[in-house]
């Protein structure tokens, strides 16, 4: 068994409207900064065990299916790293 | 360490020597520094507060215990505290509200009471800047409150231009509870067991008390923020539920939330109280961090804490609560005879001291008598331009009416949950809360309310007529008032006229509670509002609970009809 | 008749919903979210309130609690009946036992009020309840915002599973009405035995409350079909 | 000009409570994942405009310290790629 850091990444789907990235964009155009879109999602750090990375990712991905993402509105992408 | 890295003074510092006989450890120095901080040993304002009645035909409990009780009926006690938590709001709008509701809602709690009521009374700049720490303040308030299921049921918002970088965050809470379950945190017993439980102790808002809450603020004091804590309404929530009902059970001999100075002025206090010593395991205190110190351990102000006195017998059935609640918790020590507090990890004792020490022996500052009689003399009168006769056109109407002081409440009020327990009559957008509590009658009566420049001018004034006021507007429903409990904010006190100002306003408080005999039985003194040299006006918040009668018709308070009359009622 | 009201670590609604049931004579059966099921009971509420502080999302993590399973069984197998107040109705989207998803309110803050609510469509989970009833209702929450995929909402249409509306006072769904943002001011729905809303029935339980609305709502689900 | 998209982390610093994931890992482990950490933070995409990535990245850390991150509790990270 190894450790494994997970990094989750959990976004609204495009479709899904983002209302905290669209107050922040406009404060940041209002600030002058040059950007045209923002979203806001999260970054989720999950520290497993696993016999392998490739295992490691099969577990992650099955977390956020069923718990970390809502697939009606977000979806996903993992990074693993070893620890 | 150096008395002064824990903030005593040199003569404080002396008078450490004196009562314990030795050069007390580095570990025993950060206790004194840490109950001996003006938040946590009133050193400036205590002798000003015990002018404050007292006594009153309704008191339970006064003043001393976590918070004030008076009796609704004789099924029915009530539970009532102000609290101010106006530095770390300061540092972290959200999460210091959060925390400081939080607080005063383990207050209550340890009192035996189930919190029925929140309000906040709060106090901005003027400036940008203000606009962002109110609201987060504001969300601050409604994440605990409203996640922890209390409805904030009324409060009171001012601006000013001293409150830019000292915003206040004072929040009233209220609690009911039978007499049978009355419990408190001066009746430890020899032989019963500590314990903690709750959030897992670490390295947060260690000094925040002794040091971040008892100076002046400057710019340039990064290195003083300690770790911001972070609330969690979550935990808090579990935390009250396993208190309330290990209470309930009758199977407590004490409780005592953990608050400033964490595990040191919890257990200061409670022994000091209760007259008994312990020895504490610090070994065995539940930790979030690897490797922390006694010290850490002791002085750690993570949130979300309580602290129980177990008798041996009860010790599975409170574990058992605990394992309900999924509450994490350890046995830290055991109460002993001898009244010391004596501190052990890893077997070893690390530091030894009288838990009055900490708890009573602080050099107060004296409060003559002749000093508080001349308090009630007008002082000069301020300094006013000279248009002392305003023309009132509609520009200047509109000019009042855009202050901020008369904006409409609702953006802020709509973020907090007025409604869950289901006892709310009347919420925000009234002069008072009043509540039908299921299974108690009669009615609740609350009200909070704080003056404005006024007390700038005249802090006696100020302090009087802030009282009247809450009272006038229980009268005005016929509530008859149980207790008044206030929340004093104002500069550093160690400035002449901060501090006289200070006192005119307790002066004022104290006045106009004896003259009405409504009785004060709790609050809370913050003092160093003051940054960069700029201070708060002084500031007292009231707040007052009260019997109603009729709760479920209130006495309407909007024009009922056109072509009633109007009356004004004045001496 | 038999209602298990279930209780999730946070949940801070359930006394009041179990004050709000028996005040209609029901008897209330109080169940923790570590059961493995409901028990014999005729029906069940997921009350309002913070289970889990509302980490992560709003109801997720209580849609993962032993008990929901039980409660999927039966949904499955026996069509129990099953009303989700708020956070119970975002915990039931969570689980999947409704569609859709509750997001977080537009301008991100907790709003609490009073509001017009509209019965949309009569249906046998509300009998004697003509479409057009309006109800005056509380609203308490940060993450209300009901959204579904369109091919959710047209089945939700077709089934009849749009139960109530936000409106104003006249009945129209206008975006002045939406206090959250709510695709087609969507406040409650319905997918076979189970209901899920964001207003707050049990709140609105006596007139000195604001409104006893809340007890033609719970009345009428209590005397409703079973699925 | 050229476009950019900055992925910014927003975690909570190591010392600083979190509760959020500490409620999500204590679910994940009754569901039986082989966990033992959960730290919850945002991951927000920005879209920006800038002469070339260095600058990106360098009005990236400025918004991120301003206003995407709260410097009092939380730590960032910036990773910019051409879009
Ligand atoms: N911080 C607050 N929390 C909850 N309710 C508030 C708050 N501030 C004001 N309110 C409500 O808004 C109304 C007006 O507030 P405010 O202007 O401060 O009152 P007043 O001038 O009567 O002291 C009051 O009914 C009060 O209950």
């Amino acid at each position: 068994m190894a450790r494994f850091r997970l990094q989750v990444q959990v976004m609204p789907k495009p479709e899904i409207l983002d209302p905290a990235g669209e107050a922040t964009l406009s404060v940041l155009q209002r600030l002058g900064y040059p950007v045209s879109g923002v979203r806001i999602g999260k970054h989720i750090v999950v520290e497993i065990e696993a016999p392998d990375a490739d295992e490691a990712r099969e577990l992650g991905q099955q977390m956020a299916r069923r718990l970390l993402a809502n697939p009606v509105m977000e979806h996903f992408g993992i990074e693993v790293d070893p620890v | 360490m150096q008395p002064e890295d824990v903030g005593l003074t040199r003569a404080e510092y002396q008078e450490v020597l004196r009562l314990m006989g030795r050069t007390p450890n580095d570990l025993e120095l950060g206790l004194f520094g840490a109950l001996w901080s003006e938040h946590c040993s009133y050193k400036n304002s205590k002798g000003l507060l015990k002018h404050l009645p007292h006594q009153g035909p309704h008191v339970v409990t006064g003043p001393g215990g976590n918070a004030g009780v008076v009796r609704l009926t004789p099924e029915w006690e009530v539970a009532f505290k102000i609290e101010s938590h106006n530095h770390p709001s300061y540092v972290e709008p959200e999460q210091g509200a959060a925390t400081g509701v939080g607080g005063i809602i383990r207050d209550i709690v340890a009192m035996g009471a189930r919190p029925v009521a929140l309000a906040d009374a709060l106090r901005f700049g003027e400036d940008e800047a203000s606009q962002v720490l109110l609201d987060g303040v504001v969300r601050g308030v409604g994440m605990y409150g409203n996640a922890i299921g209390i409805p904030t049921v009324t409060g009171d918002i001012g601006f000013g231009p001293g409150y830019a970088k000292n915003p206040l965050v004072n929040v009233l809470a209220v609690g009911i509870r039978s007499p049978r379950h009355k419990i408190g945190a001066d009746t430890a017993q020899p032989g019963s067991l500590l314990v903690l439980w709750g959030r897992k102790t670490g390295r947060d808002g260690i000094h925040g008390a002794s040091l971040l809450a008892s100076r002046d603020f400057s710019g340039g004091d990064d290195d003083l923020r300690p770790t911001v804590q972070v609330g969690d309404p979550f935990l808090g929530k579990l935390v009250m539920e396993a208190t309330l009902m290990a209470v309930a059970e009758g199977i407590l001999d004490a409780v005592q939330d953990l608050g400033a100075a964490g595990l040191t002025s919890a257990t200061a206090e409670l022994l000091a109280r209760s007259g008994v010593g312990a020895e504490l395991w610090l070994d065995q205190v539940p930790v979030r961090e690897a490797g922390m110190t006694p010290y850490e351990i002791m002085l750690s102000e993570t949130q979300e804490r309580m602290l129980l006195v177990v008798p041996e017998a009860q010790v599975e059935r409170v574990i058992a609560i605990a394992r309900h609640w999924e509450v994490p918790w350890a046995v830290i020590g055991r109460v002993t005879e001898r009244p010391r507090l004596q501190l052990f990890f890893a077997e070893e004792l690390v530091g030894e001291v009288h838990p009055a020490w900490l708890a009573d022996e602080v050099p107060l500052r004296p409060v003559t008598d002749d000093f508080w009689q001349q308090l009630a003399e007008p002082l000069a009168p301020p300094a006013v331009s000279s248009a002392t006769t305003v023309t009132l056109t509609r520009s200047t109407i509109e000019h009042l009416w855009q202050a901020r002081d008369c904006r409409d409440r609702q953006s802020v009020y709509r973020q907090y949950d007025s409604m869950i327990q289901t006892h709310t009559v009347w919420g925000p957008d009234h002069d008072l809360a009043i509540l039908q509590l299921k299974g108690v009658e009669p009615g609740l009566a609350v009200a909070v309310s704080g003056p404005g420049r006024w007390a700038a001018g005249d802090a006696y004034a100020a302090g009087f007529a802030t009282v009247l006021r809450v009272l006038a507007v229980l009268a005005a429903q016929g509530a008859e008032p149980l207790g008044l409990t206030d929340g004093i904010n104002a500069g550093n006190p160690y400035k002449p006229e901060a501090f006289q100002a200070l006192a005119a306003l307790l002066r004022g408080i104290a006045d106009a509670a004896r003259l009405t005999g409504v009785p004060v039985t709790g609050g809370n003194v913050s003092l160093h509002n003051e940054t960069d040299g700029q201070a708060i006006w002084p500031t007292g918040i009231i707040g007052v609970v009260g019997r109603h009668d009729r709760p479920r018709q209130p006495v309407p308070d909007a024009l009922q009809a056109a072509g009633h009359a109007l009356w004004l009622i004045h001496p | 008749m038999k209602v298990a009201v279930v209780s999730f670590p946070g949940s801070n609604c359930d006394q009041d919903t179990v004050w709000a049931l028996e005040s209609l004579g029901v008897e209330v059966v109080p169940v923790w979210y570590t059961a493995p099921d409901v028990g014999s009971v005729d029906r069940v509420v997921l009350p309002g309130g913070f289970s889990y502080g509302d980490y992560l999302r709003s109801g997720a993590l209580a849609a993962e609690a032993p008990v929901m399973d039980g409660i999927a069984r039966r949904v499955e197998n026996d069509r129990l009946p099953v009303l989700g107040i708020c956070n119970g109705f975002q915990i039931l989207t969570e689980r999947g036992l409704l569609p859709g998803a509750l997001r977080t309110n537009p301008d991100g803050k907790f709003r609490c009020g009073w509001e017009t609510v509209k019965v949309v469509s009569e249906n046998p989970l509300f009998p004697g309840i003509p479409a057009g009833t309006l109800w005056r209702l509380p609203i308490a929450h940060r993450e209300g915002s009901y959204w579904a995929t369109p091919e959710d909402l047209e089945r939700l249409r077709q089934t009849g599973g749009l139960l109530f509306q936000y409106t104003d006072e006249e009945g129209r769904p206008t975006p002045e009405a939406n206090p959250n943002g709510s695709i087609e001011n969507i406040a409650g729905i319905a997918q076979g035995s189970v209901v899920g809303l964001m207003p707050h029935p049990e709140r609105a339980m006596a007139v000195y409350l604001g409104s006893s609305d809340g007890q033609h709502f719970l009345r009428a689900w209590l005397g409703g079909q079973r699925g």
